[in-house]
């Protein structure tokens, strides 16, 4: 579609909507420790801001803070309440 | 004519904060006209709202955002980078959210009003589904750092915005972050 | 056929980039995830008028990682008849066609259309995510606010009953109906897996939380969905042109039972849009819930 | 109507609250509404008016667009006010009704909140939606800013319900620099304003059950053009009508705006002359001071009727004037800006060598600041 | 509140004057006479594009005898609730209001508007005669158009379901629905004057024989419609909303056993636009007619 | 393209049928349709065509016009060939998605068999309907015959589907008195119309599943205006290429209409010049000779193309000529027939002097014969 | 709605279709000694061109030919046989 | 050019009657344009329906209906007096399904062609729904009356258009009709 007319096509792009990790105001923190490698908050998360917890590597989850939007619903459902909403910034 | 930029979040309260601040400049006599425009968009909690604010003494004909602002005021510390302050007046005053001043100023010679508006309003317990209401508080900074608004005729116009019930709190607000407010020259 | 939480940790395919506009805790966007995700590619998505419409992306680039037709408001299951059809004309049958719209237009004003298609019986999916509102314009009244929920045109609650589109649907001969809620995502992939592997017009319905529009806490979102399948507000069933028979999914299985559910409060009580209900709204709405039930029972 | 010195309020307010509060005031008995940016605060604020008993009138939420309008319609041949608001792919979308109500000659009164057309999306400001309805037999008033939207809204009702009218009305508002702005309104109290718009009841046309007529039915070509020939001359009529409602106006709450068709700002003559209308109009006229200011001849001629289109005003202000600039907020693709043609136009009809130059501005929510329109106006000057 | 034949001899009024416009043997003509004529004044009707826009009259005068008021092709169940909530502000609300149209506007492209009149349980009375078809612009497909049927747009007969509105609209909640037919005039008259008596949406749907478009003998216009009733093909039967159940109206009721059925060559043979259809559409045309059927024994 | 011997065979058939015909060989590959009077027996030829197998199309028979539109739409986006067809009321009903497909540069063809617009219920011919479309982004031309409705569907696709114009097309043609009236068509054979047209194999846009795009999403003003510039100057280059596209035809077929923009009849230059559009110009044709015969000097200007409107054409000729009198079948009602409007503006632009009186005719099906239009060529040149 | 606008507004009026028996080209005619008098062709005719029999002034059915379509439904449905359609001027 | 006018009932066929006959001209050398429009409304069965042809040795320009006719024909003799005869050209000869001179033309100096059409269809089955159609009939007495199309070419036309199953009866129906129409000055 080289030549065609101007009209409004985009390519996907990840931080369409900019850096979204500053939108947050509470910041989820996981502990390691207790963090028991369900993937349950990776699978509730809307902005797919978790690295999955890998059971085999024996290794918790973690957040990428850039897009992570601190919506807190990883820390709601996590089973262990491994996860902690805490003030942005603190 | 006055003009104002401001910066907020998506529920903080920032395009309400802007309309009340232009109520508040139509109640004082060296005014009379104002006018407060959000700049509209996908306007979702925690992501960056401009709104553009107008005092003058006679009946405002411009529909255009703020360009060259004589004062800025900042809901959130952390958005400063997203003004251009190179528009924004030196003479004026910039009003932020935070207790000191912010690296971007150091030096600037600016003058920069101070407020922990964050603080205030959670103490008041303005505080929205996890979002800190800092709207009202700035106000209470913007009056005292600026001194083009009385806090009397803030507090008009917030009362009358928010109704008998709701109103107290926010008058507080304002009212606790006028006597907070430090300005200081950067 | 059934997707385990196994099968959703080996997503195929990021379908919804990172960085999105959809707003913290979205229901919306999560469904979109999981549900688009599960399908690799050969999909095509036509998008209505909605939040999905904003959190697709715009200026630079896209957060949607499918190819994607954006469409008038009451549009979007013609433009997708007209794709799916262009697509057999080109021998590409195999590629999918997915409505992926709001309740505006899936219960509103394209429902003319929606209905159209199912008649015509396209071979089309629709997926109607529903936040219960006009969520993009702030949060008005649609055909599929509950009764009671306060919106931007009801500011005294809501007092008409749901605008049940499976159920009209199912009138309508659809090849294939289902709810699903974002609570259950296995269950609500899975039925998305099997919608589309069908052939026909396949329709879904997703209860899909809003935090700003339900004035909930963005981090309930999956507690109040999860509620309002426990509370028996939003049944979870199949319903298969083929058998004539509707089924109540598993999480569903122990509400059919009127004494099992959890009282409606523990639902409401979470949203400031339904809050402060008054008993006879919360009566009105448990009405129209036994309503849902019994109109569903009768295909069981 | 008898002349008060009537109590004004000088409040804050939205151009959507304003025209709110003119629809509150006024009265009306059936309101029908569907959601669209930039039009959705108008109807919340009646929503709540209705909640909370200020207004007695049936809020009907619809299921779309052609319903709301749909829904005045009937409500319009049963004899009572009745008030919509839309905008962009909403007027779009009720289109045919549109032009019912047009060549129905149904008094609806329905603000357009201005909004560009898609796609690509876009909730921005521009005049493309109302203006793509010209020929839809709806009279058209493009509003400079707030105030001017709750006085022609409430002006709209007495217009569209004259007999000798009986016409839809549809008051233009842009979309966020009017509709969402804040700005000063004089608000007249509810019984004042009530008062110049009188109780609608004479109505023009009345479904009546004694009487078992019927609306709307087959007509040959010899009726339909009786009936179009009428709705020609209804709007000649509503052309005086304006002007008329705007003197009155004035004389009951002290407002005009120019004579009610077009608006001239600074010197009666110039060199070169402003056309235009919205808020770009009204920002023109900082433009024009400042023109001034450095020593240029520049007048501003607004019309804020476009339909029915002042011709005669727009041809005698020409006369006198050296240069027109006629700057359109839309666009007819395929030839040029809508305002830029028709003032072309009449200007040919009238034998008036004035020239017309053209710009299109401001489309899709692009901002058109007075810096631009004074640099416009001085590359025009120096052509 | 049954309706006799004794009581449409006393038709309070002349509903539909002679000498209008309607084909000769025209079922839609018919059915207006007499649901029309049963209730004397305080009605007002409203029409969107059909054939009844036609038969209404022109030129000089209407044949209507009733105060109507004609409508765009998908806005008429809109322009009633205006009139309705109109007619309620003022003070009027012994009006009744009613939709008299076509399958066209009623399952087709008015179809949201209805089911939004519905949804806000707006007080009106929706009619909709089905001739299967557009009759007015020549016989195209309605979405109601019998599956096999030839119309001008489907040359070798229709190969979609029946869009059974009413179905649609007891999913939606109505207050009441009801199908009829001219062939059983008192049974039609019943429900109408019965329909107009309640609060809220209701809806009927008249089997109306349609010579021109059905290519059949105008002579057999009643004739045509009775076998579609013995056949089983047009199941007479009343939904109310306050019992959630459905009733077999009596005419139909012997033929609830499929057993009892007339052969549906009875009925297609009398219809050039049915009477060549092949054994498979025959066969799809009886496999409709019995999901019709099994839809609505969930409801008895 | 190469030359041919093109052999024709001359049929007598209706309007509708020649555009049916052109649409049969032109291939689409789906159709979709909603039935409307006068346009009905287009689709209904198509759906014989499709059913006999003579068409391999996708035949969508849909629910609304505003979903027959929709659909073309999704088979636009997806490459391929489409084709609709509408008239009136379903003009306006899909009025959202017609905006849709010019903003969004689908190359649909669409004919649209003009007819006027309700209420009173009315299915004669005026052109009020298309009109109304004028700045949805389509290109329009208005036909005159049964011969030139085949002629221009045929040359539609292309004009739509170049990828520089990438717009859609509106062929229009009088409700009944082109649709429903036999008269001789010269048809080329299915083979060689093809072969004209051309496969449509370079598609101006394409949803591709190896290339996960979006269309038609979310912008800001600045790319909005680079659309809608393009948009405009798309307009621009059709007009190229209708002319060149009219030359192209008649190498091949033998018949050309003037430049394809407009054509002249009679003389060069006259006293007067008839301005008008559709059957009204053809029938002109027989009042232009007749008033020769009596002496008097009357030319006639068809406009064929009305988007993008010809303004070089019609001010070239306006200047050699003495007076114009433009026949509108339509009405901007608040102000004057479309036609006139532009014709007028275009003048003043150009700044010629020439001066253009207007009549309205015809609205509502009225006829429009020979001997009305003599009487007012009279009436105007005794003026 | 005396002064009200030029809009298509029509009283009710017998004929507005014209002389609509002009249409018909068979005529139904009644054998009076065979109408038992049931009024079911009354019922059933579109065009209400049948005037009511009448039990106990023992009338049989008589037509308004003036409107009569022909259409014969009467004829088909009345369960005597009472009505022929002939071949309209015979 | 040569114009007329028709009327007859909706259901008898005339618009396609209309239609075929102005193809039939299209054949003849004389004409090779033609032309035929009819008047659309309310066409149902029974109901009048008028039908202009028009013939010429060059393309028709004209769109408009035919207002002063060189020939009428009458498919049903009822309808006659919905023609104004005073605008029917003297020369021109009137076809019209019928037996004998009709009152309304007695003593007018018409030409008359006179056939009985409803009877050849019915013998030949030419009948719909009850309607008998008698446009082909018809449009054998035409030719026969006014000779300006050949029956072959009418034929010809009938062929084309009915196709090869149809055309025998219609084909039938003509040729009987140009054998019995009988011309006689009323
Ligand atoms: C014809 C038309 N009317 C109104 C709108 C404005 N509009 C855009 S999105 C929307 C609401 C969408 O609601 P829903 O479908 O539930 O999706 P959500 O926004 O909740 O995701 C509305 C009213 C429009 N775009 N087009
Ligand atoms: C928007 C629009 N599309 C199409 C039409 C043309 N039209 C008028 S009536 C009609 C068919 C009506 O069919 P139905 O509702 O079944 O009524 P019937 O004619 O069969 O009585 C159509 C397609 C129209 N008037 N408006
Ligand atoms: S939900 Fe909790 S326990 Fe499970 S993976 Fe996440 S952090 Fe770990
Ligand atoms: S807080 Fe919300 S956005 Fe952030 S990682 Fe958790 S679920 Fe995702
Ligand atoms: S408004 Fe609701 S549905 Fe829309 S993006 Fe935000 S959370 Fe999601
Ligand atoms: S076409 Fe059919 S429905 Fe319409 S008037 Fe004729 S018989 Fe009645
Ligand atoms: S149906 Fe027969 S028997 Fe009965 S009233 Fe009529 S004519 Fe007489
Ligand atoms: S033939 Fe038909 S129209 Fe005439 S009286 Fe009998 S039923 Fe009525
Ligand atoms: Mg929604
Ligand atoms: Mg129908």
């Amino acid at each position: 579609m080289t030549e065609g007319p101007s009209s409004p096509i985009l390519p996907p792009m990840e931080g369409s909507a900019g850096r979204t990790g500053d939108w947050r105001t509470l910041k989820p923190v996981v502990d390691p420790e207790l963090c028991i490698r369900c993937n349950i908050c990776w699978k509730f998360c809307p902005d797919n801001a978790i690295y999955r917890a890998d059971r085999e590597k024996d290794q918790a989850i973690s957040y990428d803070y850039e897009y992570c939007k601190g919506c807190g619903i990883c820390a709601e459902e996590c089973p262990k309440e491994a996860i902690t909403m805490v003030l942005e910034g603190d | 004519m006055i003009e104002i930029i401001q910066i907020s979040r998506g529920g903080s309260g920032g395009v309400t904060g802007a309309k009340i601040l232009a109520d508040a400049a139509m109640h004082e006599d060296k005014f009379g006209y104002s006018q407060a425009i959000p700049k509209y968009g996908s306007e979702r909690r925690g992501a960056a709202v401009e709104a553009y604010v107008r005092f003058d003494n006679k009946p405002i004909r411009l529909h255009s955002p703020v360009y060259d602002a004589d004062h800025a005021l900042v809901l959130d510390e952390s958005l400063i980078d997203r003004i251009d302050f190179e528009k924004v007046s030196k003479d004026g005053v910039v009003i932020v959210n935070c207790t000191k001043i912010p690296e971007q100023f150091k030096g600037s010679g600016r003058k920069i009003a101070l407020v922990d508006a964050t603080r205030i309003s959670q103490e008041l317990g303005l505080v929205l589904s996890g979002f800190t209401l800092v709207n009202m508080t700035m106000l209470g900074a913007f009056a005292k750092g600026t001194e083009i608004v009385s806090i009397e005729n803030l507090v008009k116009a917030i009362q009358e915005f928010w109704g008998e019930k709701r109103a107290p709190k926010n008058v507080e607000a304002a009212k606790r972050a006028f006597e907070e407010t430090k300005v200081v020259i950067a | 056929m059934k997707v385990t939480q196994k099968d959703l940790l080996n997503i195929p395919k990021k379908a919804l980039l990172k960085g999105h506009f959809a707003c913290a805790g979205c229901g919306s966007a999560l469904a979109f995830r999981h549900a688009i995700g599960s399908v690799a590619d050969k999909v095509i998505l036509v998008v209505p008028a909605s939040c999905a419409s904003v959190y697709q992306g715009g200026g630079k680039g896209a957060s949607f990682n499918v190819p994607t037709i954006n469409t008038a408001f009451a549009a979007s299951d013609a433009v997708a008849s007209g794709v799916q059809r262009a697509m057999k004309m080109k021998g590409k049958e195999d590629v999918k066609v997915v409505v992926w719209g709001g309740d505006g237009s899936g219960a509103d004003i394209g429902i003319a259309t929606e209905i159209g298609a199912c008649d015509r019986q396209e071979n089309i999916l629709h997926v109607m995510y529903s936040n219960n509102v006009y969520g993009n314009t702030g949060g008005q009244r649609s055909g599929d606010t509950m009764i009671g929920a306060i919106t931007a045109t009801t500011p005294q609650g809501n007092t008409t009953p749901r605008k049940m589109v499976p159920f009209i649907l199912m009138a309508n001969n659809a090849r294939y109906v289902a709810t699903a809620t974002v609570a259950y995502m296995e269950d609500l992939v899975t039925k998305f897996k099997k919608a589309i592997s069908m052939e026909g017009f396949k329709f879904m319905q997703i209860d899909s939380p809003c935090p700003p529009n339900w004035r909930s806490d963005s981090a309930d979102s999956i507690k109040i969905a999860r509620l309002a399948v426990q509370t028996g507000i939003w049944p979870l069933f199949e319903w298969d042109r083929d058998t004539g028979q509707a089924i109540i999914s598993r999480p569903s299985q122990k509400y059919v039972d009127k004494e099992n559910r959890l009282p409606i409060t523990d639902w409401s009580s979470l949203q400031g849009r339904t809050k402060s209900m008054t008993k006879e709204q919360l009566q009105n709405l448990e009405f129209d819930t036994d309503r849902q039930w019994s109109f569903l029972k009768k295909f069981l | 109507m008898t002349k008060l010195v009537v109590q004004f309020d000088k409040k804050s307010m939205t151009g959507n609250d304003a025209a709110a509060y003119a629809a509150l005031y006024a009265k009306p008995k059936v309101i029908a509404v569907y959601p669209i940016t930039p039009q959705t605060t108008i109807i919340e604020k009646l929503s709540q008016y209705v909640d909370e008993g200020k207004l007695d009138a049936e809020f009907v939420i619809v299921e779309s667009e052609h319903s709301a309008l749909a829904a005045c319609m009937g409500a319009a041949w049963s004899g009572v006010r009745t008030f919509t608001a839309t905008s962009s792919q909403g007027l779009l979308y009720m289109a045919e009704n549109v032009f019912w109500s047009g060549y129905g000659r149904l008094p609806i009164v329905m603000p357009v909140v201005n909004r560009c057309l898609a796609p690509g999306w876009s909730i921005y400001q521009d005049l493309q939606d109302s203006m793509a309805f010209r020929d839809a037999g709806w009279i058209q008033i493009y509003t400079k800013n707030n105030q001017e939207v709750f006085d022609t809204v409430l002006q709209g009702f007495r217009i569209a319900e004259d007999k000798k009218i009986a016409l839809p009305f549809m008051p233009c508002l842009d979309g966020f620099v009017i509709s969402h702005t804040t700005a000063q309104v004089n608000l007249p109290n509810a019984e004042d304003s009530f008062n110049f718009v009188g109780e609608y009841s004479d109505p023009v046309i009345e479904v009546d059950t004694e009487n078992p007529w019927i609306f709307g039915g087959l007509v040959g070509p010899e009726k339909f053009n009786k009936d179009r020939k009428d709705l020609m001359e209804a709007m000649e009529r509503a052309k005086k009508k304006i002007v008329n409602m705007n003197k009155e106006f004035g004389e009951y709450f002290g407002r005009t705006y120019g004579n009610g068709l077009v608006e001239v700002y600074g010197d009666d003559v110039a060199d070169l002359t402003i056309v235009s209308m919205g808020t770009i109009a009204e920002e023109t006229q900082d433009a024009v001071d400042l023109l001034k200011e450095e020593g240029l001849s520049v007048n501003e001629l607004r019309i804020r009727t476009f339909r029915p289109f002042p011709e005669k005003d727009i041809a005698e202000f020409a006369k006198k004037n050296n240069k027109f600039l006629v700057i359109d907020r839309s666009v007819s693709f395929g030839h040029d800006g809508q305002l830029r043609i028709e003032t072309e136009a009449v200007l040919k009809r009238n034998n008036i060598d004035t020239p017309v130059e053209g710009r299109i501005m401001g489309l899709g929510g692009e901002d058109v600041p007075y810096t631009k329109i004074t640099a416009t106006a001085k590359e025009v000057l120096k052509e």
